[in-house]
């Protein structure tokens, strides 16, 4: 059990959580986390926004039952974590554009952080969240409020492209790929429900044109090519 | 001295844990987080003769207390877990079960023969990979699959028969709660000469988007476990262990020492940890230490003491 | 205007929710807490032809999302209700169901001649009090009791032929998860002239006191109830449903709008609320205006554009 | 939903929760409390343990998960509760002895505040709680700590006697009745397990000579000789 330095709102339904102790983790891996009862039963995958010497932080929104019940914990109360987990993000060379959408952008921060030559895209549905921490490491961040922020990138700039969000932006990232026959990477982090969250259960798994793999072990992140997406 | 061994035909379990099929992978995952030959045993993930690539669409779904999986018997085949995954069982100082499914009977016998053609292999260099074979013959998310064979008596002799006819090793059935008498199932497989029974598979069941208008898996149903099934467990294992006289594995929602200690209580020999182990990726050696310290706490120095107490 | 009416054998029901047998009582006790005319109706707690005192022991068990009961049809007797209790149904503006239990055949049928009886002498007053006779065969709680005939078909149709002979009150039959071919049992209802079948009934499960080392019910086993089972009843309501023409009634585990709404897709006619009248004392009332709020938002009018719908 | 105001703890494991709003109730009779979320399934009994215009408060000890969530709560938070339930104490005339053990001491303060002509017996394993709280409204306090307390009361000294506490002591309380042949009223409040609380389950029931009856209507509170005790 680790104790918790903060829980805050930072838009309406989206919460960053800091939790104390020495966390490891690398682009694109994440932790399971869950409260101390066994209702609900399963631990719920977030991924890593933000590492520190003696905290790590997670970005997430409340849809359901278990993200409402991390919105309710306070400062001093405990969470259980295991982690990092995940491949996580490729070493790469070469200018990339992170694009998240919505909640998706949680591991942009952490991977921003730590790229160079990086340009940042973030689109929103309604209202945008955590500009000012984008804008104070990086200075090439474009934000879009409605419509998609994916319009946005000219994917010939980049030599590496990675999306996070929901499945249909993914998707319309694979397809515009395909359209503009880019030769890049596109990488996609793939949000499969879990339940070992190691690889021993195989519930996660993603089909792709070689087989299937699973989303815990061999994802999150997988370039857009090697997996089918659907919903 | 408080003593936790039990044995199945001959074969050695230091503890009653063993880990259950299909959520314990083959034991490499886990051993990341713990010293996993603390445990009396695990059973690997299902295998087939052929590989599996599993079913499509989503697999999981939460449930009250619960989860829905219908991962659908994806698997590497038995050849590619023979050549791949059994060096590092033999490394394993526990009770190593391979657990075996399959769609026809035919499938059942071949996949039976390839494993104890690969024991004999191994034996003649010294070597073990596999102390018993489970026969998965209750898996309810492979259509026209094993199901079949686990809900009717009768067609489940068959397999039985067959499969202990052509393997030496010993050979527990893996029970279905879809089956139409538990108790009749488990006198067969006594009869037919298995080693023993573990029970409970999952329990088939269903979830329906009610936004999308569907259910949520594309097979349709699901299998259920966790600690919303306990009380259904316990129950099955008591009238099975209170019929027959080879030994039954209890299995299914243990999240507790007590859990374990109620299903030994009930009848079992030995039990299996499965979804407890998404909750708790430490249960194995957690549920060891608290089994033990039940013990001292009560007084009790081996688990024949109090099993099949009820 | 959504209308979510329905009927069973020509008996009106303005809205799917009935209050499940043995969790509400006659209705005089929610009715303080809110108008239960508000609901499509109530089965009343399950009667059988002699008074019955009921378990000993312990007669509730908390477990994982879902509770153990062991009540064992504590009940007035027939006579009793009609004398005393029916009265009060008779000014009810719903569906009044009576749940019939017993031990041997002899007492179905002399029961439910007692309540034919009743039937005549009020309809020849113009009064009515009872619009279904709900045939228990499935209570897990009596020893040698009810599960008997719950549990196969054959056996089961004896009581269900003797009692459709003996009354003209439309007759639904409640099915016991533990049977063993639930589907056959339900072709059997249908065969032999039941106006339809409710399922599930609670299933047999078991909790041992690990201290007290033996079970905490007195009858060994009790019967399972509440959100845990929810999975299970809804896939035995789909199987059900897909296979018979007479209404299907759905229960076991609702505990919102959208439950209900499942095992409408699931194909059934009505649905039954126990556990969760025991959680929400409002239960009746709060999922009617979820019902109807769910309709609204996904502007669907009546429940027979959804029902049986996967 | 009602809001606490504040949960309070007495002695170890031991609380003592107030909740804003209008409630009624009579001595001995409880309410079902529980928290928003489904499980634990079963709402939780407690007995009143004071009752002012705006406010009610229940005395709790933390036993399993209910109790456990219920100390979890804090001020601003909210629970559920269905009451006032039971029977209750009868409308009586003359001497009475309330005699607590334990968490049974919870609805003696209620009936202490009510009843005119009391002596209070506290009995408590290993420490006594709310002894100032009970010296306040009344001065025929006494406590004992360890041992027995139904052996300082003197039945022939009352024609009421209520006993609140666990079963071994209203066993006892029962078995001193007939060995000392005491013609007054021994009454025992019974904590029988409960799903409906309202009387229509049937899960509590209460077998007597004269039959079967509901500890959440006809009782929780039962004349000594009426009910047979056991666990
Ligand atoms: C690798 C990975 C990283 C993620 N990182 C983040 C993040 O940084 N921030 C964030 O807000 N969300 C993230 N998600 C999604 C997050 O896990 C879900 O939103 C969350 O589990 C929902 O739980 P719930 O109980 O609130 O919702 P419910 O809908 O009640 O959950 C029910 C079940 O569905 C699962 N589930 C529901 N939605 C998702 C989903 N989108 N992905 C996976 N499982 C889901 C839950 O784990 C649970 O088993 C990530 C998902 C994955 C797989
Ligand atoms: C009429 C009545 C009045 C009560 N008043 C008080 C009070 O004022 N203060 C107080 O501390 N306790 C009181 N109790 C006991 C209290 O209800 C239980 O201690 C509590 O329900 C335990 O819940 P749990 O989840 O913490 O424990 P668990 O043991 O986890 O509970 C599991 C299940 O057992 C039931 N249960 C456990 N112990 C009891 C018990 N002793 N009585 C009834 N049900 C039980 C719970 O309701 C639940 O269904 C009263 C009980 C009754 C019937
Ligand atoms: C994800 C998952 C996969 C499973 N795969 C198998 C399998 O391949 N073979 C098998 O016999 N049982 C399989 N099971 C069933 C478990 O071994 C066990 O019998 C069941 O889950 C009940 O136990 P539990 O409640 O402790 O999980 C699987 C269960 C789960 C949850
Ligand atoms: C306390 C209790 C008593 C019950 N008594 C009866 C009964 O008398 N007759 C009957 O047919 N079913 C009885 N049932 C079963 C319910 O009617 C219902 O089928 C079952 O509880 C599943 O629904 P639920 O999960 O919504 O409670 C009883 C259930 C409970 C919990
Ligand atoms: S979540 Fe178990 S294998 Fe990925
Ligand atoms: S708790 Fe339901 S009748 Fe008493």
């Amino acid at each position: 059990m680790a104790e918790i330095m903060s829980n805050i709102q930072v838009s309406p339904g989206v919460f960053r959580i800091k939790i104390s102790g020495k966390y490891e983790g690398r682009i694109g891996q994440f932790y399971m986390l869950r409260g101390s009862r066994i209702d609900p039963l399963l631990s719920r995958p977030l991924s890593i926004f933000d590492l520190k010497d003696h905290y790590i932080e997670f970005l997430y929104q409340v849809v359901g039952e278990g993200t409402h019940l991390f919105a309710s914990l306070k400062r001093g109360d405990s969470l259980n974590l295991v982690g990092p987990l995940g491949n996580g993000f490729p070493d790469i060379e070469g200018r990339t554009a992170l694009v998240g959408g919505g909640i998706g952008i949680a591991p942009l921060y952490f991977a921003a952080k730590q790229l160079r030559d990086t340009d940042i895209y973030l689109g929103f549905r309604e209202e945008a969240c955590l500009v000012t921490d984008f804008n104070s490491i990086s200075s090439n961040v474009r934000i879009k409020v409605g419509g998609s922020i994916l319009d946005e990138v000219v994917f010939e700039d980049y030599d590496h492209i990675l999306v996070c969000g929901p499945t249909g932006m993914l998707k319309a990232a694979k397809q515009k790929q395909v359209e503009q026959d880019y030769h890049g990477n596109v990488y996609v982090s793939v949000e499969n429900k879990m339940a070992c969250g190691i690889g021993a259960c195989l519930v996660c798994s993603v089909k792709g044109p070689e087989g299937t793999k699973r989303a815990c072990v061999e994802g999150p992140v997988f370039l857009a090519k090697e997996v089918d997406l659907d919903d | 001295m408080i003593n936790l061994s039990g044995s199945i035909a001959g074969v050695h379990f230091k503890n009653p844990l063993v880990m259950a099929s299909g959520t314990f992978g083959f034991g490499k995952e886990y051993a990341q987080y713990y010293d996993i030959s603390v445990l009396g045993g695990i059973a690997g993930k299902g295998l087939t003769l052929h590989p599996k690539s599993g079913n499509e669409g989503l697999r999981v779904f939460e449930t009250p207390s619960g989860m829905l999986n219908s991962v659908g018997l994806e698997n590497p085949g038995i050849k590619h877990f023979l050549e791949n995954e059994a060096g590092f069982w033999e490394g394993l100082d526990l009770a190593r079960i391979v657990n075996l499914g399959g769609d026809h009977i035919d499938e059942y016998i071949e996949g039976a023969l390839l494993i104890n053609q690969d024991s004999r292999i191994r034996e003649a260099k010294g070597l073990k990979a596999v102390d018993i074979i489970e026969l998965n013959i209750s898996c309810p998310n492979v259509k026209e699959g094993g199901l079949a064979y686990g809900i009717k008596t009768e067609k489940a002799r068959e397999v039985v028969r067959e499969v202990r006819a052509v393997t030496s090793i010993p050979l527990v059935i893996k029970l279905s709660p879809n089956a139409e008498d538990l108790v009749s199932m488990a006198v067969m497989c006594e009869e037919e000469g298995a080693d023993g029974v573990s029970l409970i598979n999952t329990i088939s069941a269903m979830k329906i988007d009610v936004y999308k208008r569907k259910s949520v898996f594309r097979n349709l149903y699901a299998g259920l476990s966790g600690p919303a099934i306990k009380p259904i467990a316990l129950r099955m294992v008591h009238q099975v262990a209170s019929r027959v006289n080879i030994p039954v594995i209890g299995v299914g929602g243990i999240t507790s020492a007590t859990d374990v200690i109620e299903f030994i209580m009930a009848g079992a020999s030995l039990v299996q940890i499965g979804t407890y182990n998404f909750v708790n990726i430490h249960a194995g050696e957690e549920l060891l230490s608290g089994i033990t310290e039940f013990m001292n706490n009560e007084g009790i120095q081996t688990l024949d003491e109090i099993r099949g107490i009820i």
